[in-house]
């Protein structure tokens, strides 16, 4: 279980590993979509041309196709390569994929998984870049998932496959490529948990997919200025793991929330929301959000690099937060370090 | 079924009928909801539905009454779904706008214009890959033919050759808009050629015709497991959606066609060749009248969902 | 300026109004969707059929489309009908409308308006009865209007149309037939200012459309137990008038939101993140959010009406909230009613 | 423009080619971000541009480098925008992807595929509805065409009579699908007729036909105020973006297209007529390397966006 014994992989590979495993396991299991089977031709050798799909540039019928055979037996899995694209099948998920459980009395499942890459990090600006997963959490009937690391890459994406509900499974383009351990063999991760990724008494960071990393560089350099950060990686956004984010949140009295989508209804609001109502009694200062700004992702690369909230401005959050003169003042415990 | 009997079938549309304007009635007096009616369409459903096989899978719309009772829905079951009471074929979550009976195979019902065109390539691909004879079938009118979903399901479905009848009603209203004003042509045929998908129009009006038209159509896709697009061209009788007074409808286009019900012509038909016996029709009205009254009774005691239902069914 | 010597109107009216004063204004205000000129002849009477024009059925292009059309010279308003149709126009408003003003470095302006129809009332179901406004207050570049009553519905809608951006403007269908006092005239609202509709010290409810007037009655039923609780109606979704929203919630110290949208990633989130970051210092009590439940809306009556949440529920959170042992306890001033 | 000047012609090809390889070898230097090239496709982009006036208004997507070069643009500011600087045509925040030049009449560039057919009617209705002559002329590939919003945007452009000029490259490609995987029919005119929409396809590759086949289509828009649909076949000859190793691609079609190089091609048939000079393509060639070492230099010496452009132009 240590990461030094595991094999390394990206969360590309990691992925590609969890489809190769599920469709040997279950031969309901089918992927398609813009440039699947060119990309994966692995896939097409060892599952055939009908389980790896090349679709027309078309993202609605795709996202439809896979409603409908979800709906009648197969398992599929769909690739709309970048999330702005998702647009052109908000129908079929959330009104199909979503409603139509709901509205035929259960007379349906639909056990399907919508791929899409998101964030920064190839400059290709926001018709390309947009975190809109905040919207499939609002809309009922889905799960969504953005993972920060290969490993939880391949476990989610496997539980992804075998939930029987419609799955939106974020990747983040800046992780994609970035190695790191993971388990061999049928490591389900089941969706709805966090993971603390670094524990600390004195503030809890909440962030998912780029920004855990951001959390982590920044609770090294909290570290080093006495105070300590847990750092909360949601990995599921949908179901979202409260009892995790509410344990250290009661623990830390201290929150901060951090992601690159922007501020507005995202993520950050529902994490402050529940917390300001369940960890109301412990908290000892304001839930803070770094978020992306209300603005559209540019390609010119500082602005892009600038979209995304830093370590620097996570650690002068938390500063603030740790140091701020509390306009209800509380009783710090005497161990609380004070920045330098 | 190849060979239509045109007394079940005049019996099936005379139920429709019956239907349709016993929820209009109930309407009136606010014991049900408004709802799509199919009202001067039972041609068009009855005589595709007849031609299906048990195996086969249909996808419906917002207006899908003739659908569902063509292919041997309870109409008790279907006024309680309508009434939004626990009985009905959805649990009364849906309403009448997206009925689906999946014992029926009568899957995926959307009423969002377009949606089951962009569903019924999915259930197509599940027949192709899971085996069997079965086909699918996918209802929509002419405002749906509008939406790009339309092309892209039709393209999708020739690429991967899917085995989907498409079946276009076009009653010549999308709501309230007359057909005229959404498009250059009068019919829709001519956009499966460059898909090269074969594609029959029919007078929507004569069961028989359509029957006839729809066996070919089956029989085509089973046979070679690609789509082919069927157009039966009718009529919307009443208004888009209870209540209505049409008041946007041309008086002489209404005339011309309710000279053209599909159940008075086929019932005139059926006299003029002799084969409808003297009491027959009378008998068909008030078998349907009886099978109202049942179904009203039904779905009225039935209750209304448990509010524990407002968040059942959401996941599975 | 009171409400005896006003005409009364409902919101549909009102609506009416709004756009025959605006066309009459401005020659480039424009109208279309389906069956937009069935339904107002008089429009067509008046401005023309180039004006007042009836669509094919086809969501996206009728926003792409007007996106195209407000870029170069023309002001349109489009009527989607029924808010989850608006999933076949996301790309047209949110990667083209929202966006390419942006992306373009300023070149492009969008002064456009989408109306569409949502809300529980008419037993419709979950395919036409879906409130995704926070999906567009999530999105740059847009704005986003929610009235709740006549007056604002013509005074919002005279400012939307005239607005240089892309704005949304949903109407609450269980709305649009009660009639409420409208001012004669040119009566422009500007976006992005809360009303208070009702004054109180004790607790704020912030609600907007239908659930402006569930807080409405929850306040009297409180009033009566000797609550007083202010009703902040946001009418303005983005920009959202923060101000108004913590002035209240500094005031009262507790907060409870209203709306009848599901809860994760909505209005209630937003603002529940706003005042915990903001008011903090203030608050007496957890913020409390009463939402319409995870689940699609159902078409049969009685779940339909239970979707969104009712006066009963609203009281019962407050009394809660001012009832509560607090975790942290807090000076409760002398004159604070205890609840019967 | 109804005369075309072929060394004009050549010139303007011969540029484009310069700047998209300049990019291309900029990117391999980490110089500049990868770019969607239309390297191959030059005679479409110039035949088409060099037959509009000034009024027209042109619509494009990814690949435009081509569309903005014809119209005019300034390859030093175009540079610039790919490089993310504020000397570019948009400020630096489009990059690539949706470079729009208002101030060229090249307007709201999507990237979305599908984006720019469903703003184009819009276009258009502002030009109809605003008067004047001008036209609009949609740029879009074969891949956009497969997306419903093709669709959709030919019948309200039918419907409403909007002067608007659909011009589709039909490249083959869509990114990493080959146009044969995405459809049955080998092109897209046929999709016209139905629609009541005249249409031509036109060698892509053959700048003098594309721009004779656009001289008559912009001529019937213009005259008619009503949608054409004008088809160039062609071939994207690099990758889908840079870096691309084009692995995928069948060598035997790159290497007919490559032997069918638009530019070498004009070039082979001016010499053949005699009508280029002897030294004239050396002078084109080395204007166009001149052009490039200044675009380089001011893009290069252009700033990046100020910190604060994060969040300017994001409301009017
Ligand atoms: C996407 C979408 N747009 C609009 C509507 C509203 N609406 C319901 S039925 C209808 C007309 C549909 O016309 P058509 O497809 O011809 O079917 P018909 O009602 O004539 O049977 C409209 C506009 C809808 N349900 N979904
Ligand atoms: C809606 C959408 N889907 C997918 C993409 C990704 N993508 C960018 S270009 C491209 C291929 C487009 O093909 P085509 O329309 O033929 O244009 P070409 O690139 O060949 O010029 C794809 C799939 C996109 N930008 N937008
Ligand atoms: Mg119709
Ligand atoms: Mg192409």
């Amino acid at each position: 279980m240590t990461d030094m014994t595991m094999p390394q992989m990206t969360m590309n590979d990691a992925i590609s590993a969890a489809l190769a495993e599920e469709m040997r396991r279950d031969a309901t299991v089918l992927m398609f979509g813009e440039g699947v089977a060119t990309k994966r031709p692995d896939l097409v050798a060892e599952f055939g041309g009908a389980r790896v799909r090349n679709t027309p540039l078309a993202e609605g019928i795709i996202a439809g196709t896979a409603a409908g055979a979800a709906a009648t037996g197969l398992r599929p899995v769909i690739d709309l390569l970048f999330a702005p694209f998702l647009c052109y099948a908000m129908d079929e998920i959330v009104n199909s994929a979503g409603k139509l459980r709901y509205l035929s009395g259960g007379q349906f499942a639909f056990p399907m998984v919508v791929l899409a890459g998101t964030g920064g990090g190839w400059g290709v600006g926001a018709q390309h870049n947009h975190n809109v997963e905040a919207w499939f959490v609002h809309s009922p009937g889905l799960k969504v998932v953005m993972p920060s690391t290969p490993a939880d890459a391949k476990g989610l994406l496997k539980a992804a496959i075998r939930d029987d509900n419609p799955v939106m499974f974020f990747t983040d383009l800046a992780l994609g490529y970035a190695p790191g351990p993971v388990e061999e063999g049928d490591a389900v991760l089941p969706l709805g948990r966090a993971a603390v990724r670094r524990e600390g008494a004195d503030v809890t960071l909440v962030a998912y997919a780029k920004s855990v990393g951001t959390c982590l560089e920044a609770a090294t350099r909290l570290a080093e200025r006495g105070v300590q950060a847990e750092v909360v990686d949601l990995r599921s956004l949908k179901p979202l793991d409260e009892e995790t984010i509410l344990r250290s949140a009661r623990k830390t009295g201290r929150v901060v929330v951090v992601h690159e989508a922007s501020r507005l209804c995202g993520i950050g609001a529902e994490v402050a929301a529940i917390v300001a109502e369940k960890a109301f009694g412990q908290l000892r200062a304001p839930v803070l959000r770094l978020t992306g700004p209300d603005a559209p992702a540019a390609s010119s690369f500082p602005l892009e690099a600038a979209f995304a909230p830093q370590p620097d401005a996570v650690v002068e959050a938390v500063l603030r937060s740790v140091g701020s003169p509390a306009a209800r003042p509380v009783e710090l415990p005497a161990e609380l370090p004070v920045p330098a | 079924m190849t060979v239509l009997d045109p007394i079940r079938a005049l019996e099936r549309m005379t139920l429709i009928r019956a239907y349709e304007e016993t929820l209009v009635a109930l309407h009136g007096e606010q014991r049900a909801a408004g709802t799509c009616t199919s009202v001067g369409q039972e041609a068009s459903a009855v005589g595709v539905v007849s031609a299906l096989t048990g195996d086969d899978l249909i996808l419906t719309n917002h207006r899908s009454a003739g659908h569902l009772l063509a292919r041997g829905a309870d109409p008790g079951r279907l006024m309680a779904e309508v009434m939004g009471r626990s009985g009905g074929y959805c649990k009364g979550k849906s309403g009448s706008l997206h009925i689906s009976a999946k014992e029926l195979g009568v899957v995926l019902t959307s009423t969002i214009v377009g949606g089951e065109l962009a569903l019924a390539t999915g259930v197509g691909l599940s027949r192709a890959m899971l085996g069997g004879e079965g086909i699918v079938v996918c209802f929509f009118g002419d405002g749906a033919a509008c939406q790009g979903r339309f092309h892209e399901s039709l393209n999708l479905a020739a690429v991967w050759n899917l085995p989907v009848l498409y079946v276009c009603e076009n009653n010549q209203w999308q709501a309230f808009v007359h057909r005229r004003e959404t498009m250059t042509g009068e019919g829709f045929t001519a956009h499966a050629a460059p898909y090269g998908i074969p594609a029959e129009s029919v007078d929507g009006n004569d069961v028989e015709a359509v029957h006839a038209a729809a066996v070919r159509a089956v029989e085509t896709v089973r046979r070679t497991r690609k789509p082919f697009l069927l157009e039966t061209l009718t009529y919307r009788l009443r208004g888009h959606y209870e209540p209505d007074d049409q008041g946007y409808v041309d008086a002489g286009e209404l005339a011309h066609w309710r000279a053209r019900d599909p159940i008075a012509g086929l019932r005139r038909r059926l006299e003029e060749r002799g084969t409808l016996a003297a009491d027959a029709a009378a008998r068909i009205d008030a078998a349907a009248k009886r099978a109202m009254e049942e179904a009203v009774a039904f779905a009225e005691a039935s209750p209304h969902p448990d509010p524990a239902e407002l968040t059942s069914d959401v996941y599975a």
